[in-house]
């Protein structure tokens, strides 16, 4: 029974590409799991000790973004976070509550957002349309995150490491019932350098 | 000398050598039984009126630069009385019945327009909406008309009702609003309060006032000192600056509304437009440039220009609602500084300093007001008392709660 | 124009929302005040032609609310900070 | 047919030849060509009408200044008015047409205008058509229409795309003249962000109008090697085709990139244009500079072109405008023009100068040539009815002479082209050294070289540009070392000469508005004397052209007819854009379906597969009814809907009101400052309705307040309000007590919830999670809440009812709406289930008397909303004080009541105004309004909730609902607004 409630496609139903060439490659990322961790007042110490200590990063200050083990802290706003982790279970929130809970307010989104992988060697071409914020590569740098707006949409971006071709790769989290008009507006930007879209197969 | 076709004839047979001036450049007096800060247009009617129906001539109008140069220049031009409160509605349908006769009062082709305002809806919520406000117009014996979608298809096809993001359902029209010719609205005041006595006094900014004891008594220009028996203020836009003058904060922010000027074309849109769901509105001036407007810029402005996102939502708008203007070009893009109040309705009415009356808080609908605004400034400056129409436009409304908030946005001016 | 928030960077105005005077928003909080003060908070306004403290909202972004110092003829922004963290 | 065609090199294709047409006529021209130079070299003049007098107008520019060759370019749906033929790149195919000419431009009917000038002066329509009052409308306004604007719009949709592109650099550089590419090379090399940005299709600038010399290579192949060196560049973008249209705030500027406008249509998947909001750190303006007109009679004739149009025309496209071509200039850079065309073997039987004086190395030149000079002499006057034919020279001995000519160039001098420079509301300064307008008060991130800042050499140009390039570069962090340039000397001596006094004919200070000198003087005479006035009187510079070539002429006019120096009459403002700007581009994407995202629920595949009708409710879609086959009357699957939930069970996707999670210590006394009633009594499991009021005591948005632990909440909201209220969290949070601690998160995304009410809701739970929780009334009473495991996830069931039936709503994660609402349809079956929609929804609510949206609209309070018992007297709330101003609770303010027609059969409609039963319908006996109503297929009737004055007393009173606009005025009673189980026992069955 719980099969029909595993992490599914949001994007299963849209076209798969456009254009001709791989300029821009979409890959829907789904079956992670995403948390709000919000720190409590007065706590801020404490919860970076904690975080550390348990995940063995440091809870980033800024609009950044590190990953360790599978699990990833993205700063999203003074004192919040995403967290967020590859391939985790509903344990993921759940089996930490009681870890952080006196020091942060810890919110399960795993199903909140929409969460896209952009690589190819056009996605700060094709994003430059879409989004008012510098993709340069030296002002959007690896672990930078961002969020900003994306056709009256609010998205969170956050860059990772290069692929191993030299190409950038973004990831790009949207509140899921904006996912076809996000994917519409991404395909269109796309369309002229050529682009390939691959949701997860299991929608 | 009055205007007529004959006298347009005649001239032309002697190139025109004969035209004076429309209105006195007067220098100040010493004295005036009635001062009026601001040469806009609700100054000017102000002036007009108080010469023409209160018989006071001795007044003064003060403007710092030239006349009509603020909003009144710089406006959308659309005339309509289709307010829905029972505080705004018999003001702005008497105000709608002075332009009605305005061109032959003033003896200066206004070219007031009734070629109609069509408000469109895009659902059963906006619609009753609008049916509440059309049927609050009919009992107070104003036009008004509930279009359906079909209605509104064959009165502009070139709408986009097939490929929208929000159909079009229809629309609420009124027959009589429409466009004035915003400068000639404030030469034909002008001219015809110069003619009845007034003195206009251009380049003379108020930069503070006399006062004996609580009283206000003149005020202080870059011309010198003025002296004054009554002081109205009508400086849209700045009211809270010269308020602050006489010490006063006022319940209003200054913003800047945007404005857009097509290249002219052919007739294209016949009536006056509005999309409020897109925020953008538009009508077709005589000249054929396409005038059109959307949103406030949302913040605390003197600057009297705007920024891109505005210009690119209401071109959003636009596009969304008409896409056939795509390929026509914006020709300029202005800003005006208007006086937003708390709750979106104007302030017309003495102030806590004896002597010092207040005409201010139009936001972005005064110029439809300009008539009856002056002739309502006027009641109050001649006689000391709120004219009958204009009673709700209180300052005490505030404290009180006699709220005229049309939108329901609250002490939020941004959103009005 | 172009807000610098602290969190986020410099980002366009269309990403932010406007509430106004920063005074006013103190007035509010106070409840115990007697109405005639908080009609002033709520309804009046200095409303300066120049330096103008007010609260900006990053709506699109970290979703802090910002002190913003700007003038309000140039639209010159003097000085940017979170809410939370205002020195008073 | 290239009659006016030059041998030799210029930036033209030869070897390939496209064909166009203009006004049905077949045409041939080059790759490189405009659509104005293709003209002349065929020997067109005559390119359009004027506005007002239908003048014959030709090609006055060679740029975007342009005011006279406008034509329509395309047909179609792709049909462009007012376009610039000086502007418009030749394509193979093209076709553009002459406008506000019948039947043609050659002959047209409307030049009668002309003859009747004597009556249509500057503003004749104030002082006339005034009687009968009635006319205006019917007769002189559609009149007036008709003959005003130029081109006609298409009113078909713009097949074409456009797009928009967010750039970010260290430097801007717009303009590529010699200024600009030296400004751009210089901070290029030393590593800086460089965007470069050029109207024109080449770059250049005046490089390719003149002949110059750079480093011993024409100045022209300088551009392109240094364009060349810019391009390989990775750090620089360069742009053609792409014009900055306007500054703003924050180092942002707009421009418009004409992607595909030089194609007969787009290429697949590449827009018309592209708008690029640029942001740089540094910005140089080297737009160069605009060369003025001089106002004589006849200057508006077609074959009169200005001076450096002429060179461009000459040496760039190796066109010339005629065969015999006189000079009228003002300075020493209009002589280059007669220079030019006699080295294209161009006939110049005739240089004036108005000045008396003129450099010997002039003079010198021109001797070599077969060329009568005149100084100190002035055109009085042109001829030709169609072209240009003679000109009237006026010498300084007072001689009138005819000269023959077939064009006549005119340099008027330069003004910098400083419009970008003045966006921000910077006045510009007048120069008395170059006597036009420099730009002043720039903010630090501007600077503004070559021409633009009157530097009207070329070496000066290149020098300017260098330095600003360096400077910008260095300001960014970047060192650059600062190259030069040799050029060939020029002269550049000039004396304004705005008008000729004795001018016979028109002489026109805006050709495209046709307003003349002699209007200037009218206006003057009439006491419009301010720039401002002048301009708003006579329409001078409000063209497409905004004046580019003449309005200072006009200024310079209106200062003598004063007495006042140029400086003195001031500027008028530029106001972006610069030049015109196609509405579509900045709109960009957002148009069609486009125009907003949507927003679909986690289940919304589910409802379309069962053929839900949806409806916009803001961004989202939902489902407003469940259509069965045969049901064609949405009433009847309304009325269908409503019966089953009341009789039986329904389920309703509620997934778009919003959801807030709220955490802390202090989350209790947090929500007691934002809540008018008590909510941190809520016991832990508990459900309490919820009132937020605004600052100034008006209802914000209504919702329920969960509490799921201790120091733990959910709030909901209404889907339309969750913007508002998630803002109004947060400003409480962070602003006004930012010592509290409290977290807000924004779950609404998350959750995916469903009602599931009517008398079998419990029946219907229990078959599907019976064993992960208890659902009787003691385990899980009305208003209570509780966690399940539902499908292997973790969910919660809520005990609330909106529509006033026994009712859950089931909250599960998104990703298990599909999977919950087919269960839960699946086990409904047997119990007769239905899906309903918001139309449902709604009538129940109003049968309930629930307020919603159409009655907390911002001017309600809790007591207007008959929910004034709410309001805690006890506690310190947003808005409490305020709601206590006196009018707020006076009695006559209307309030909530449900309204009922007396005749079962009436229908009532939200919108009608309440009147007293024999009140006559005028707006002073107004008593409130219908705010929502609906049929009732419950009560077999039609309902409505509504505001009413002293609607306390009045229970039982008849009243009228008054819908004039619908024809309908319905005799109604006055009702609690509680229509149907009054008691609300059903809730708790
Ligand atoms: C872009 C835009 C579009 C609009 N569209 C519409 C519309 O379509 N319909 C509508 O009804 N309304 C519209 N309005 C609103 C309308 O223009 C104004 O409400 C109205 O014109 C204000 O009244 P006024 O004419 O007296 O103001 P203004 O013309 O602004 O007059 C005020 C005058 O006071 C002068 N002044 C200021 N301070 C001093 C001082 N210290 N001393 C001396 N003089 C001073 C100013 O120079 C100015 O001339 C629009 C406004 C704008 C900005
Ligand atoms: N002898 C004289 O009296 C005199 C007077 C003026 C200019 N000039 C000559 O003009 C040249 C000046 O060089 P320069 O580089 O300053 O000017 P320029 O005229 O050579 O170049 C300016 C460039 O800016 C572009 N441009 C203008 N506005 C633009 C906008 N908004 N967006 C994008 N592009 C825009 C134009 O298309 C043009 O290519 C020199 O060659 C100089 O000799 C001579
Ligand atoms: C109804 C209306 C129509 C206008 N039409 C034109 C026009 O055709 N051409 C033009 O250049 N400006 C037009 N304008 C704009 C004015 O030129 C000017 O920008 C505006 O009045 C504000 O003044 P400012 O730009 O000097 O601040 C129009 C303005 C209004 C209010
Ligand atoms: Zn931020």
């Amino acid at each position: 029974m719980s099969d029909e409630c595993a992490a599914r496609s949001i994007f299963a139903a849209v076209p798969h590409t456009a254009g001709t060439g791989r300029g821009v490659i979409a890959i829907e990322r789904d079956g992670l799991a995403i948390a709000h961790l919000a720190a409590r007042a007065t706590q801020l110490a404490q919860l970076t000790e904690r975080f550390r200590e348990h995940f063995g990063m440091v809870l980033p200050d800024g609009a950044r973004r590190v990953a360790a083990h599978g699990v990833a802290v993205a700063g999203i706003a003074p004192q919040r976070w995403l967290l967020i982790g590859e391939d985790a279970g509903e344990e993921f929130v759940s089996g930490r509550l009681a870890l952080l809970e006196h020091y942060a307010a810890l919110v399960e989104l795993s199903d909140a957002y929409a969460v896209l992988r952009l690589r190819g060697a056009q996605v700060r071409a094709s994003l430059a349309k879409l989004v008012p914020i510098d993709l340069h590569d030296t002002r959007f740098r690896p672990g930078d995150v961002a969020q900003t707006v994306l056709e009256h949409m609010p998205v969170t971006l956050w860059r990772l490491e290069d692929a191993p071709t030299g190409e950038p790769m973004i990831e790009l989290a949207v509140g899921r019932s904006f996912a076809v008009s996000l994917y519409e507006a991404l395909r269109e930007s796309a369309t002229e350098f050529g682009f390939c879209f691959e949701p997860t197969a299991k929608g | 000398m009055r205007y007529s076709l004959f006298a347009l004839l005649r001239q032309g047979l002697m190139a025109h050598r004969g035209w004076t001036p429309a209105w006195r450049d007067a220098a100040p007096k010493s004295a005036y039984q009635v001062i009026i800060v601001g040469g806009g247009g609700h100054a000017l009617a102000t002036a007009y009126y108080l010469a023409k129906v209160h018989g006071i001539t001795d007044v003064a109008v003060l403007e710092k630069g030239a006349i009509g140069l603020g909003n009144v220049g710089r406006n959308t031009t659309i005339i309509r009385s289709n307010y829905l409160l029972p505080g705004n509605l018999p003001f702005y349908e008497f105000s709608m019945q002075l332009w009605e006769g305005l061109e032959q009062d003033l003896n200066y082709n206004a070219m007031v327009s009734q070629r109609g305002v069509l408000n469109l809806f895009h659902s059963d919520a906006q619609r009753d909406a609008f049916v509440r406000r059309g049927n609050a117009m009919r009992l107070h014996g104003v036009d008004a008309e509930l279009l359906d979608a079909a209605a509104v298809r064959r009165m502009l096809p070139f709408l986009e009702f097939d490929n929208a993001r929000f159909p079009i359902q229809g629309g609420l029209l009124q027959r009589r609003g429409g466009t004035a010719r915003h400068d000639a609205v404030v030469w034909g005041y002008a001219r015809a309060a110069s003619e009845r006595g007034v003195d206009i006094v251009q380049n003379c900014e108020v930069t503070g006032f006399l006062r004996a004891g609580e009283r206000i008594c003149g005020v202080q220009t870059t011309r010198g000192e003025i002296r004054a028996e009554t002081v109205g203020v009508a400086v849209a836009g700045n009211s809270s600056r010269v308020a602050a003058m006489a010490g006063l904060r006022l319940p209003i922010e200054s913003h800047v509304l945007q404005a857009f000027v097509s290249e002219a074309i052919k007739p294209l849109i016949p009536c006056v437009v509005t999309f409020g769901a897109g925020h953008f509105y538009i009508s077709q001036s005589d000249k054929g440039g396409l005038v059109f407007g959307g949103d406030i810029d949302g913040y605390n402005s003197y600057a009297q220009r705007g920024n891109l996102p505005t210009i690119e939502d209401v071109c959003a708008g636009g596009m969304a609602l008409m896409p056939g203007i795509g390929r026509l070009r914006l020709l300029r893009s202005w800003g005006g500084v208007m006086d937003m109040s708390m709750d979106g309705s104007p302030i017309i009415d003495r102030t806590p300093l004896p002597g010092l009356y207040l005409n201010a808080g139009w936001c972005y609908g005064g110029f439809k007001a300009t008539p009856a605004s002056g002739y309502c400034f006027a009641h109050l400056l001649a006689r000391g008392e709120s004219h009958e129409l204009a009673r709700a436009y209180r300052l005490e409304r505030f404290a009180s709660g006699d709220l005229i908030d049309e939108k329901g946005q609250g002490p939020q001016p941004n959103l009005h | 124009m172009r807000i610098n928030c602290p969190f986020c960077g410099e980002r366009d105005l269309s990403e932010f929302s406007y509430l106004g005077d920063a005074d006013s928003a103190k007035a509010i909080a106070s409840a115990a005040q007697s109405e005639r003060e908080q009609i002033d908070a709520v309804y009046l306004r200095a409303n300066p032609a120049g330096v103008h403290r007010e609260l900006w909202y990053h709506a699109f972004g970290c979703g802090s609310w910002l002190n913003v110092t700007r003038d309000t003829r140039t639209h010159e922004i003097f000085a940017v900070q979170l809410s939370r963290e205002r020195t008073p | 047919m290239s009659v006016n065609r030059l041998e030799g090199e210029g930036a033209i294709e030869r070897e390939r030849t496209l064909s166009f047409k203009f006004d049905g006529r077949r045409y041939s021209a080059h790759p490189g060509d405009t659509l104005a130079s293709a003209l002349l070299a065929a020997g067109v003049s005559l390119v359009g009408r004027s506005f007002k007098y239908h003048r014959p107008r030709g090609i006055l520019t060679a740029g975007s200044e342009e005011p006279n060759a406008l034509v329509e370019l395309r047909s179609g749906a792709r049909r462009e008015p007012n376009t610039r033929a000086t502007m418009i790149e030749l394509f193979d195919g093209l076709q553009a047409c002459s406008q506000n000419a019948w039947p043609s431009r050659a002959f047209d009917l409307g030049a009668v205008n002309s003859a009747l000038s004597r009556l249509f002066v500057a503003g004749f329509y104030y002082k006339t058509f005034m009687w009968p009052a009635a006319w205006w409308e019917k007769v002189y306004e559609p009149a007036i229409r008709r003959v005003a604007g130029l081109g006609r719009a298409s009113a078909e949709s713009d097949p074409d795309c456009y797009e928009k592109v967010h750039a970010f650099c260290d430097v801007l550089v717009i303009g590529s003249g010699p200024a600009g590419l030296a400004a751009a090379l210089t901070a290029a090399r030393a590593g800086a962000r460089i965007i470069v940005c050029e109207e024109d299709f080449l770059p250049g600038g005046r490089l390719n109008g003149d002949r110059h010399e750079i480093d011993g290579t024409p100045g022209s192949n300088w551009a392109r090697t240094a364009v060349a060196e810019l391009r390989a560049l990775p750090q620089v973008q360069f742009m053609t085709r792409t014009t900055v249209f306007g500054a703003y705030d924050g180092e942002t500027y707009g421009a418009i990139e004409r992607v595909s406008d030089h194609l007969a249509v787009p290429l697949a998947h590449q827009p018309r244009q592209r708008f690029w909001k640029i942001v740089a750190r540094r910005t140089v303006l080297a737009s160069g500079a605009l060369e003025r007109t001089v106002v004589f009679g006849g200057n508006d004739r077609p074959g009169v072109m200005l001076a450096a149009a002429v060179r461009t025309y000459v040496n760039r496209f190796r066109v010339t405008p005629g065969r015999r071509v006189a000079l009228f200039t003002t300075g020493d850079d209009g002589w280059k023009t007669a220079f030019d065309l006699l080295a294209a073997q161009v006939e110049v039987p005739l240089i004036i100068d108005a000045r008396t004086q003129v450099s010997a190395a002039l003079l010198q030149r021109a001797r070599g040539h077969d060329v009568q000079v005149i100084l100190g002499g002035q055109v009085l006057s042109t001829a030709g009815s169609r072209a240009l034919r003679r000109i009237e020279v006026l010498d300084r001995g007072g001689r009138v002479r005819r000269v023959r000519v077939d064009a006549l160039s005119v340099a008027g001098g330069w003004s910098p082209n400083i419009a970008l420079a003045t966006h921000l509301g910077m006045r510009p300064r007048w120069s008395e050294t170059i006597n036009a307008h420099l730009s002043a008060d720039l903010p630090a991130s501007l600077c503004v070289v070559g021409a633009a800042a009157g530097e009207f050499s070329l070496a000066g140009a290149l020098r300017s540009g260098a330095a600003a390039g360096r400077e910008a570069a260095c300001s960014v962090g970047f060192a650059a070392p600062l190259p030069s340039w040799r050029t060939d000397d020029e002269l550049i001596d000039s004396t304004p000469l705005w008008f000729v006094p004795g001018s016979r004919g028109k002489a026109f200070v805006d050709y495209q508005h046709d307003v003349t000198a002699e209007d200037v003087a009218l206006a003057v005479r009439e006491g419009y004397r301010s720039a401002e006035h002048l301009k708003r009187y006579t329409t001078l510079g409000m063209g497409t052209d905004q004046g580019k070539t003449v309005q200072l002429n006009g200024h310079a006019l209106l200062a003598a007819r004063t007495g006042r120096e140029v400086a003195e009459v001031g500027t008028i403002a530029a106001r972006p854009p610069y030049t015109p700007v196609a509405i579509g581009a900045l709109a960009a994407r957002e148009r069609g379906r486009n125009f907003r995202p949507y927003r679909f629920t986690p289940s919304h595949r589910w409802a379309e597969a069962r053929g839900a009708v949806f409806v916009d409710a803001g961004q989202w879609r939902r489902a407003q009814w469940f259509p069965l086959p045969g049901e064609t009357d949405w009433r009847s699957t309304v009325a269908r809907e409503v019966n089953t939930v009341r009789a039986a069970v329904g389920v309703c996707d509620v997934s778009t009101l919003g959801k807030i999670d709220v955490q802390g210590h202090d989350a209790a006394s947090f929500l007691e400052r934002i809540y008018a009633n008590s909510v941190s009594t809520v016991p832990v499991g508990r459900v309490r309705y919820g009132l937020m009021l605004r600052a100034d005591g008006m209802v914000l948005d209504d919702g329920t307040v969960a509490r799921l632990a201790e120091g733990h909440y959910l709030l909901s909201t209404s889907t339309a309000h969750l913007g508002q209220v998630m803002r109004h969290l947060t400003y409480a949070q962070q602003v006004l007590w930012p010592q509290l601690d409290v977290q807000l998160t924004n779950v609404t995304e998350q959750w995916a919830q469903y009602a599931i009410a009517g008398p079998l809701a419990r029946t219907l739970l229990e078959q599907v999670c019976a064993d992960a929780l208890a659902l009787s009334n003691a385990d899980l009473p009305h208003m209570a809440c509780a966690p399940l495991r539902w499908l292997g996830q973790r969910a919660r069931v809520f005990r609330i009812s909106f529509c006033g039936e026994l009712g859950y709503e089931l909250a599960v994660p998104a990703r298990c709406a599909e999977p919950t609402v087919r269960a839960l349809m699946q086990a409904g079956e047997s119990l007769g289930v239905t899906p309903y929609g918001t139309e449902a929804l709604g009538v129940m609510r109003i049968e309930k008397g629930h307020v919603a949206g159409a009655e907390i609209n911002g001017t309600t309070t809790a007591q207007d909303l008959g929910l004034g018992r709410l309001v805690s007297q006890r506690k310190e709330f947003i808005g409490r004080v305020l709601a206590g101003r006196a009018a707020l609770s006076a009695p006559d303010r209307p309030s909530l009541v449900g309204l009922k027609p007396l005749d079962p059969q009436a229908r009532l409609t939200a919108g009608a105004h309440l009147l007293g039963m024999g009140a006559p319908a005028r707006l002073q006996n107004d008593q409130g309004f219908v705010s929502s109503s609906a049929f009732s297929p419950t009560l077999g009737r039609w309902i409505g909730l509504g505001f009413l004055s002293r609607a306390r007393e009045r229970l039982g009173e008849r009243i009228r609902a008054y819908d004039p606009l619908r024809n309908l005025d319905v005799p109604v009673e006055v009702v609690q607004p509680v229509f149907y189980d009054p008691e609300g026992l059903r809730v708790k069955g």
